[in-house]
């Protein structure tokens, strides 16, 4: 285990929470106070977590920045922190996110201030803890905790339906944490005690209790990726989501749930995974075909993005499920493919998600609706945002030189390999995905001005062109570039096809 | 001889408790109960706990059953309303409660509670000892501190029952002897001195 | 061996705490009567002292002692200081909640504080008691006393008749629980616990009517817990007594309820484990589901908890009937976070309450937020370690109970559990909601209270987010008691 | 030479940049010509590699430029395959782009009248579209001189791109925006192929390199794979398949041609761009980049070969009937392409590639010039209201018929040559559907002689029917637009002269095309080759020469000497009449059956499985029942002691009966 | 002869007229009081039975504090019947219903 010389993850994680606090203390009164240590939070949070890119040790799958404390000595459960290439990407993922939404709400919001940059802040330690925890209980707690803020965020800042959105996504969410937990504490009690996630990949379950685990970590994580048929919180809850929480919701949160399969579903459980493995598939596959026609339909941009997210979530899970297909028929190569384009995919939804989101929240500050008919020939007033939104929406159509295009090709690819007809029904989001997105981009910024409030649209500010710039440059960064993620994650999930196959 | 006065008694005690829970009438009720008070501590008597027997009937039948009584004449119930609905729910409570005895009876009456099997106890009764010295040797020694604790119900009842019921009504009107008694002149007469010049209007 | 013999002087420095507790009642007693204070401020002094030192007093004397006194009759060890130190706690948060909602309603008298003190003894001497004897006297001299004080507010028919309720159910259950001691004083011939563990572990004839009285002394046992179906007079007494009084139900009861199984069934009865556990299970069982589904319909914030609080037994059974160390430490862990966490939701309600106002509807709570960020902080701190969100205590709670069950071999019983938990979830953050997404209607209750109150509240509702960051000593506690 | 090759390519991309971003700041001028010259520069650079290439003091290169990932231990790479083919294609690439750099400063000076008033978006809207169709440039560049299969993809759907950015260039009009919608999505099914053909090839010969795989799939051409039950197919054909249903898309072939005729909403100069001379030929390109792989596939071909027939002559046949100025080019392109398609299904890829070249050329002339014409028309297309424009614009005039008449194959002219070729090419070969294929293309020239005459005619001869205020400003077109007129008909008619020889029977593509040897039509039909001049002579002994020239003289006949006889042979052929102008269905097909379909099937599955099945039944439902056995669970709560006290007897009396009597048992 | 079931089932007798004077009982609460006193009368049968047949003390120290406690017990439930009655003007038990669901 390499071990850091000072606690870069605790601080990752700490920092932003008690920035949280500081806000909440500095309250509404003090506004400009409270957003100003906001912003240097979330900035600090940032720079700091690029340390762990340069401090990033590449070519190993071990465990770095590793941080071990004993927490609950009574109970075995330690503050156990580390990252390898699988969750480092995830962390600076999230830490960006937080940042540009911090900017990108700059003054927009004028209802309780302060606690709403707290949220953001908090959810930030939150979900950088998630990704680094070691500890099942760690992560557990982490995991869970999240649902806190969010909750807030979406009911206190949301739209005319939020009590019915957030409740919904609080259930829903809070069902599958709690299977979860049962799994985790029989997991504890099978592995001797030790809460240590690493302890769980070795131990030899029979198949039967690994379906039961599998199936509650499948609550957990299908839930939060989410999955057909547990998809149905999802566009509702971004829809009264405020546009910095569908942001966070749809660049992070939903990146939990995959990220889960990689951490938990597959190493602990591998003989169930691979049992299960064509109702994985098929439920993936449908998530991109069945939810690409349902997106079609939307009225509502944002839910028409969220619909979007699923389909985009729905690569991730088929390109971490479909190896076991692919090493009956190939032996072997091209599983390592499939794993990295989900995980490609993962990060590349964080940007493109919170992209499109923060593009339908441009609009609606001015607008104050996501309907699309209310819309129309926005390009003429606001041709600098309809550039972005273009760019965007073919990001999200997974165009070529984007960031979109990495990850679902890799699956596809991957998928072929498998079975021709996985990659068939996965590939036809080529057309899906450009249909619904692209009638989106039809009806919103083509056409003629339609009405007297679209007529009076101002062009995007120098704010909101940073926050989109930035997430432009990543999307085509990623979309020209992506081999240093590429070798970030490569060892790590060698590793993971590895344990899977002892496992087997 | 025994067995018959036994079971006389019994016989008679079921019968006054069956009435207890039948009577129309509560006071009819409590005097069935005292009915089976003594009849029970006839029987305690008989089983040699001579003591206890007699515990009952005094602090029973004298003491809890005469509280009872006083609080049915108190509370001056009509009597007429009561007992209106009783039968009405007996098919489901009938056979509940049949059950449930079958059950019992099955179970202690079976027989299986031969005296040899059970087992031999920690405070042995030593022959020809009397009950009551017995009783007493037990309480203030080994039995001390669930005595203390008795005694601190009682006084939790007469605090309970202090608070509960007494009442200084606002308005009421009765006599304070102590006040009458401590009565001095000055209470009694007071003189008011009338101004002279009163406004004329005034009258 | 004669009844003289078996007589020792008993070392009474061992049982100090009670006769310290007994001693402060009587002070407070006496005081009161010759105070002229309206607001019988020195007996609520007193009574705050006499719990504090009396808890200082059981630390100091009891902690890591194991011994018996009173010729068996009462054991000092950690188990009982534990829950001692819990029930002394939860009354002097009890007291510091309850002076101001009182005094408005006229209800501050001697009496509510020396009743409250003797409820208080009748628990230290529950978890103490090592003899069906003094269980009993015990049980009983703590539910007089909550009989008494439920019915305390003389000239409201709900309390009345909730107290008419809780009385002759109390009655009928301490019935039970009695003809189950019968039957276990008859087939072992002993009123010792000690003894009749081990006359239990050997026990072969007899053995149905040993079990028949089992099953009469769970269901008494059920009962003072409150778990389905000896559940409904919860609902109403927590609804119709002065909400002061529903706390302490709510709470040291609970606690002190934990105790007496911990007592009768966990110790005494332990060789019988599986005959009581498959019990256990049933009752676990009806009380997840029962409570959870039909506190999802209160609109009274009372009865709501009084529901939550069957699920919460039942959470608490799933520990205990894990039978484990660490089953009956997870319980033990629950059941006092629980009651702290609960002390502080009533204390709340508390806070909100007027003088001809009872803010005792879910609806009192909406937009909170607007009115006092901080107090609905900690009502949303509460509301989410009832859940059991991590963060918070009641995650620890629940987590731990978990295990035991799991480890147990109930993984069906744990599953069960935590749906009942998410059904849960979404009652409790209906309050949540109330506070923060919904605006206040008119000007709606403000939080009053003196700074006293306040602090101490706030202070408990962090405990909560305190304990949640860092459970290892209170685990360790609640583990070391069940140390072999 | 990795430098020059860098610099080709992003020569255009940096002033597409340029252009692009700093529009604003650079003004029209500074846009039209930092992207000009650097299109410029590039065919200059792209010139100096073909002659090098040809003269042979520059080597064909397969390098790479930078790897993009690896994953797996698959490296992912972008790098240039220059050859003799795709320094060709570069050399027409940028010529044709300069050429419509050139024109398009004079077609677009105009163009914020296009916008409605106070649109932000037509402020800039000359610099955007001179950034658009450099950055054009630099896709396809990138597409022919991609020697991967992940660059040939990227530059495929980039290309597809910039296709969709410029047919609705004016968003503001519905008719565009339905266009490039349709365009886009009509590609991407193609795409969708393509895709999956890659994987095939990723799969199966294990890697993504041109090269590499031509290699793998030569060793082991017999493999074969299962899709369907257990019919086993060969792994060529299925990805040759594959690989050109993407084709199908980018090259318009029936069933995937019906975005190319709505594409002429754009404006006239991408319309010669991109819709005619350089990306409808990308799937052109690729079957002969691929002609390795396809070589070991018969039935590919036959499919390549039949859906090219089929396109070739039926699409033409539409064109009789449009009226609009430009959709008759598109529909004649349609045609053209199915003619190469053709050529590459007989394994004849020179004279499908070569093809391609000339029509570059000439399709571009004609398109500009009616771009010429609509200019003078004022932005009107209808035929209808155009004749007798010879004598105002002679320029356009001139070039068009030079530009009509390489069209249809007029000896001499450089369609001829190509045309020719490929005609010949299919009566030479054996291969299944050939003898389907030589039959249609042999119609198809007939047809294209007479709407391309139609057109000639109805333009520039007979009456003129526009209006008044029309005729008034009627005028040759500027220089700007003329000169690319100009200089697009030399090739036109030279082009095919010079390099028939070298092209399609010199092996000028040997070591970029392969073909098997028993497939090579053309080494057969190069026997009797004796030079351009003897191949002019034979055209005249054989059919194609008199079925145009008779096309010609139907189209003198109905338009010039009895122009009221279109309108009764219309109404007699009535029921034929109106499947051409349905267009045989297709859009109807597309629009109501597989638009309306996957909308009315995204209805059901959003308002019936999700809003009612799943959140109604399940999710609400469980809440729902959940709340109903709560309110019925609080019954019980009936508030009376009584019921209290039984309920707790009911609960003991379970429990004993369970207990005392399950544990005596 | 007269053995210890004779003695234990007239307990469970007593103890089952007691619970169902408790349930059938709708309209006096007084009766509650003394079906309640009927179940502890029940249970000091069953140990006085035993006690007599163990020939152990025990269990006739433990009726002694029945007694007592029954005696607090109904000196509480008075008081709380009285506190009802002052209230309600009844002692009905199916009044009793005020809070419910």
């Amino acid at each position: 285990m390499l071990e850091s010389s000072w606690p870069l993850l605790s601080l990752l994680i700490w920092l932003p929470i008690i920035g949280g606090v500081v806000v909440l203390a500095l309250g509404d009164e003090r506004e400009s106070q409270a957003r100003l240590v906001a912003l240097a939070t979330a900035a600090l949070t940032f720079l700091f977590s690029l340390g762990l890119i340069t401090g990033f040790a590449p070519g190993t799958a071990a465990m770095q920045f590793v941080e071990l404390r004993p927490w609950v000595d009574t109970l075995n459960v330690n503050y156990h922190l580390g990252v390898d290439g699988i969750s480092m990407p995830l962390v600076v993922l999230t830490t960006f996110s937080t940042l540009l939404v911090l900017i990108a709400s700059w003054r927009r919001v004028t209802e309780k201030p302060a606690m709403f940059q707290a949220c953001f802040l908090m959810l930030n330690g939150i979900m950088v803890g998630v990704f680094s925890a070691l500890d099942a209980i760690l992560f557990y707690v982490f995991f869970e905790v999240m649902l806190v803020p969010m909750f807030l965020l979406i009911g206190i800042w949301g739209g005319a339906n939020r009590i019915y959105a957030t409740i919904k996504f609080f259930l829903y969410t809070f069902i599958g944490s709690v299977m979860m937990l049962v799994a985790l504490v029989y997991l504890q009690f099978q592995a001797g005690g030790s809460f240590h996630i690493l302890d769980f990949y070795g131990l030899d379950l029979p198949l039967n209790a690994q379906i039961w685990l599998f199936m509650a970590f499948l609550m957990a994580f299908a839930i939060k990726v989410p999955m057909w048929p547990v998809h149905t919180w999802l566009p509702d809850a971004h829809v009264q989501a405020p546009t910095g929480g569908s942001v966070i919701l749809a660049a992070i949160m939903l990146k939990i749930g995959g990220y889960g399969f990689v951490r938990f579903s597959l190493p602990v459980v591998p003989e169930a995974s691979m049992t299960l493995d064509w109702l994985m598939i098929t439920l993936s596959l449908i998530a991109v075909v069945y939810i690409g026609f349902v997106a079609m339909m939307q009225q509502d941009m944002k839910k028409l993005i969220a619909y979007s997210s699923i389909a985009h979530m729905g690569f991730v899970t088929l390109g971490f499920f479909v190896i076991f297909a692919i090493a009956d028929r190939t032996g072997g190569s091209g599983m390592l493919l499939a794993l990295e384009g989900g995980m490609v995919q993962m990060i590349s939804h964080g940007f493109i998600s919170a992209a499109m989101f923060l593009c339908v929240g441009v609009l609606y500050d001015r607008m104050h609706t996501r309907d699309m008919d209310r819309y129309g020939g926005v390009a003429h007033r606001m041709p600098i945002f309809a550039g972005f939104f273009v760019l965007f929406a073919m990001a999200n159509a997974g165009l070529p030189g984007t960031s979109g295009f990495v990850g679902e090709f890799m699956v596809i690819l991957a998928a072929f390999q498998a079975n021709f007809w996985y990659a068939f029904a996965a590939a036809t989001t080529l057309i899906l995905g450009a249909a619904y997105t692209l009638w989106m981009v039809r009806r919103v910024l083509y056409g003629d001005v339609t009405s007297k409030e679209v007529d009076s649209l101002q062009d995007v500010d120098r704010r909101e062109l940073i926050v989109l710039g930035v997430l432009a440059a990543a999307v085509l960064w990623l979309g020209v570039y992506p081999g240093p993620l590429i070798e970030i994650m490569e060892p790590s999930l060698e590793n993971l096809l590895e344990i899977v196959a002892a496992g087997l | 001889m025994f067995e018959f006065v036994f079971y006389v008694f019994a016989v008679v005690l079921i019968f006054a408790a069956t009435m207890v829970i039948t009577a129309r009438n509560p006071v009819h009720a409590a005097m069935y109960l005292v009915l089976a008070f003594f009849n029970s501590a006839a029987l305690w008597i008989m089983a040699g706990a001579e003591f206890l027997g007699i515990v009952l009937v005094l602090v029973y039948v004298g003491a809890v059953m005469v509280l009872f009584l006083f609080v049915v004449m108190m509370l001056d119930i009509n009597l007429e309303k009561l007992r209106e609905g009783f039968v009405r729910h007996l098919y489901i409570g009938v056979p509940i409660a049949a059950v449930m005895v079958v059950q019992m009876l099955l179970v202690v009456g079976s027989g299986i509670m031969d005296p040899a099997t059970l087992p031999g106890g920690d405070l042995p009764i030593p022959e020809d000892a009397a009950n009551t010295a017995l009783i007493g040797s037990v309480l203030y020694t080994v039995y001390v501190y669930p005595f203390e604790l008795a005694a601190v119900i009682l006084l939790v009842a007469i605090i309970a029952a202090i608070m509960l019921t007494l009442r200084r009504r606002e308005g009421t009107k009765h006599q304070d002897p102590g006040r009458q008694v401590r009565v001095r002149k000055a209470d009694r007469l007071r003189t008011v001195d009338l101004p002279r010049n009163s406004r004329r209007d005034s009258e | 061996m004669t009844t003289a013999e078996a007589f020792e002087i008993p070392d009474l420095m061992l049982a100090l705490p009670e006769i310290w507790l007994l001693g402060m009642a009587c002070l407070v007693l006496v005081v009161d009567l010759f105070s002229k204070d309206r607001d019988h401020t020195p007996a609520y002094w007193l009574t705050q002292f006499a719990l504090i030192s009396t808890a200082v007093i059981a630390v100091s004397t009891q902690w890591g002692v194991d011994a018996t006194t009173f010729s068996g009759t009462y054991v000092a060890d950690a188990l009982g200081t534990i829950l001692k130190v819990s029930v002394l706690l939860l009354g002097f948060l009890g007291f510091a909640y309850s002076r101001d909602y009182m005094r408005e309603r006229g209800l501050l008298t001697g009496e509510y504080y020396i009743l409250s003190l003797f409820a208080v003894l009748g628990m230290l001497v529950t978890v103490s008691a090592h003899n069906l004897l003094t269980l009993y006297l015990g049980v009983e001299l703590m539910s007089l006393c909550l009989y008494a004080l439920v019915a305390m507010d003389r000239d409201s028919p709900r309390a009345s008749e909730a107290a008419m309720k809780y009385f002759v159910l109390g009655a009928l259950a301490s019935g039970m629980l009695l003809y189950g001691m019968s039957m276990l004083y008859g087939t072992t011939g002993s009123l010792d616990l000690a003894t009749i563990r081990e006359a239990a572990a050997t026990l072969e004839e007899n053995r149905v009517l040993f079990l028949f009285g089992l099953v009469f002394m769970v269901v008494g046992v059920a009962f003072k817990f409150g778990a389905v179906p000896f559940h409904m007079w919860v609902p109403d007494v927590y609804h119709g007594a002065p909400t002061p009084v529903t706390l302490m139900i709510a709470t040291g009861s609970k606690v002190a309820a934990v105790g007496l199984f911990l007592r009768l069934i966990g110790e005494g009865l332990e060789p019988l484990i599986a005959d009581w556990q498959q019990m256990m299970v049933i009752l676990a069982v009806l009380s997840l589901i029962v409570g959870n589904t039909v506190a999802l319909v209160q609109t009274n914030i009372k009865r709501m908890l009084a529901y939550s609080t069957f699920n919460h037994m039942g959470f608490i059974f799933m520990g205990l009937l894990a039978g484990a160390p660490g089953g009956y430490g997870a319980a033990v862990f629950y059941a006092v976070t629980y009651a702290v966490t609960v002390a502080a939701a009533f204390g709340v309600v508390l806070l909100l309450s007027r003088r001809d106002f009872e803010a005792d509807q879910l609806e009192d709570f909406k937009g909170l937020n607007e009115r006092s960020p901080l107090f609905a902080f900690v009502m949303l701190l509460l509301m989410i370690s009832l859940t059991g969100i991590p963060g918070t205590v009641g995650f620890y709670a629940k987590w731990l109970v978990l295990k035991a069950t799991v480890e147990a071999g109930f993984v069906w019983l744990a599953v069960l559990a935590v749906v009942g938990a998410v059904i849960g979830a979404f009652y409790y953050l209906r309050i949540v909601r109330l506070m923060y997404f919904d605006k206040p209607e008119g000007r709606g209750p403000q939080p009053s209270g003196s700074g006293g109150f306040r602090a101490v509240l706030a202070a408990n509702g962090f405990a909560v987010l305190a304990l949640g960051l860092f459970p290892g000593a209170l685990v360790a506690i609640c583990m070391a008691a069940f140390a072999p | 030479m990795k430098t020059i090759y860098l610099l080709i390519v992003l020569l255009p991309l940096l002033g597409a940049l340029t252009a692009g971003l700093f529009g604003g700041r650079i003004g029209r001028e500074g846009a039209h010509w930092v992207t000009s010259v650097s299109v410029g520069l590039a065919f200059v650079l792209s010139l100096i590699v073909l002659v090098g290439l040809i003269a042979g003091w520059v080597q064909p290169f397969n390098g790479t430029v930078y790897t993009w990932m690896v994953a797996d231990g698959i490296r992912f790479e972008i790098g240039f395959l220059v050859d003799n083919l795709s320094a060709m294609m570069m050399t027409v690439v940028t010529f044709v782009s300069l050429m419509v750099h050139v024109y398009t400063i004079g077609y677009m000076s105009h163009d914020e009248e296009n916008w409605p008033a106070g649109s932000l978006a037509g402020v800039n809207s000359y610099q955007r579209f001179f950034s658009y169709i450099a950055l054009f440039t630099f896709a396809m560049l990138m597409l022919v001189m991609a020697n991967n299969f992940l660059q040939l993809f990227f530059a495929w759907e980039a290309v597809g791109l910039v296709s969709y950015l410029l047919i609705g260039f004016w968003f503001n009009r519905p008719t565009a925006v339905f266009a490039n919608l349709k365009a886009f999505l009509v590609n991407r099914g193609g795409d969708f192929g393509l895709l999956l053909g890659i994987g095939a090839v990723l799969l199966y010969f294990g890697s993504l390199d041109y090269v590499e795989v031509f290699a793998a799939a030569e060793s082991d051409p017999d493999r074969t794979m299962s899709i369907l039950g257990g019919a086993e197919w060969k792994v060529v054909t299925v990805a040759g398949i594959l690989l050109f249903i993407g084709a199908m898309g980018k090259s318009a072939q029936a069933p995937l041609h019906v975005w190319l005729p709505d594409s002429m909403e754009g404006p006239t100069p991408i319309s010669a761009l991109i819709h005619a001379a350089t990306m409808v030929t990308a799937g052109i390109f690729l079957v002969a980049r691929m002609s390795p792989l396809y070589e070991l596939s018969e039935v590919a071909l036959s499919f390549i070969l039949v859906i090219g027939a089929f396109t070739a002559f039926f699409m033409g046949l539409i064109g009789l009937v449009q009226n609009d100025i430009k959709r008759v080019i598109a529909y004649s392109t349609l045609s053209q392409l199915g003619y190469m398609v053709v050529a590459l299904g007989v394994s004849a890829y020179a004279a499908g590639v070569f093809h391609l070249m000339t029509h570059a050329f000439f399709k571009a002339l004609l398109f500009l010039g009616a771009g010429s014409v609509i200019i003078a028309m004022h932005h009107k297309q209808d035929m209808r209201e155009m004749g007798g424009l010879k004598a105002y614009m002679p320029v356009t005039y001139w070039t068009m018929l030079i530009g009509t008449l390489a069209l249809i194959g007029f000896p001499g002219f450089s369609g001829f040559f190509s045309k020719d070729a490929i005609i010949e090419a299919v009566h030479a070969s054996d291969r299944a559907g050939a003898g389907f294929a030589y039959l249609m293309v042999l119609l198809g020239v007939f047809v294209t002689a007479l709407y391309s005459f139609r057109l000639f005619f109805m333009v520039f001869h007979g009456e003129g029917r526009m209006d008044h205020h029309t005729r008034d400003h009627l005028q040759e077109s500027p220089r700007v637009v003329t000169v690319p007129l100009i200089l697009l008909a030399v090739p036109s008619v030279l082009i095919g002269l010079f390099t028939i020889g070298p092209m399609v029977f010199g092996g000028f593509f040997d070591g970029s095309i392969f073909v098997h040897r028993a497939n090579d039509v053309l080494a057969y039909l190069g026997q009797d080759y004796t030079g351009p001049f003897g191949f002019i002579a034979h055209g005249f002994v054989t059919l194609p020469l008199y079925l145009a020239a008779a096309g010609v003289a139907t189209a003198w006949f109905l338009y010039i000497k009895r122009p009221d006889l279109p309108a009764v042979i219309q109404s007699r052929l009535r029921p034929l009449h109106a499947v051409l102008e349905n267009k045989y269905g297709f859009d109807a097909l597309y629009i109501r059956g597989i638009a309306g379909g996957s909308r009315a099937l995204g209805s059901f599955f959003s308002r019936v499985t999700d809003a009612r099945l799943i959140d109604g039944l399940l999710v609400n439902g469980t809440a729902r029942s959940i709340g109903w056995a709560a309110g019925l669970l609080r019954q019980i709560q009936t508030g009376y002691l009584y019921h209290y006290a039984f309920a707790m007897i009911i609960g003991l009396v379970v429990l004993l009966t369970w207990f005392v009597y399950g544990a005596a048992r | 002869m007269i053995g210890l079931s004779h003695y234990l089932v007239l307990g469970a007798l007593l103890f089952a007229l007691g619970m169902a004077g408790i349930f059938l009982n709708r309209k006096n609460a007084i009766v509650l009081l003394m079906s309640i006193e009927l179940i502890l009368l029940a249970v000091n049968f069953n140990f006085i039975g035993f006690s007599t047949f163990m020939g152990d003390l025990a269990g006739q120290v433990f009726v002694f504090f029945i007694l007592t406690v029954a005696a607090a017990e109904s000196a509480i439930g008075l008081a709380i019947m009285v506190a009802l009655f002052r209230n309600r003007n009844s002692i009905d038990v199916a009044d009793l219903d005020t809070m419910k669901g």
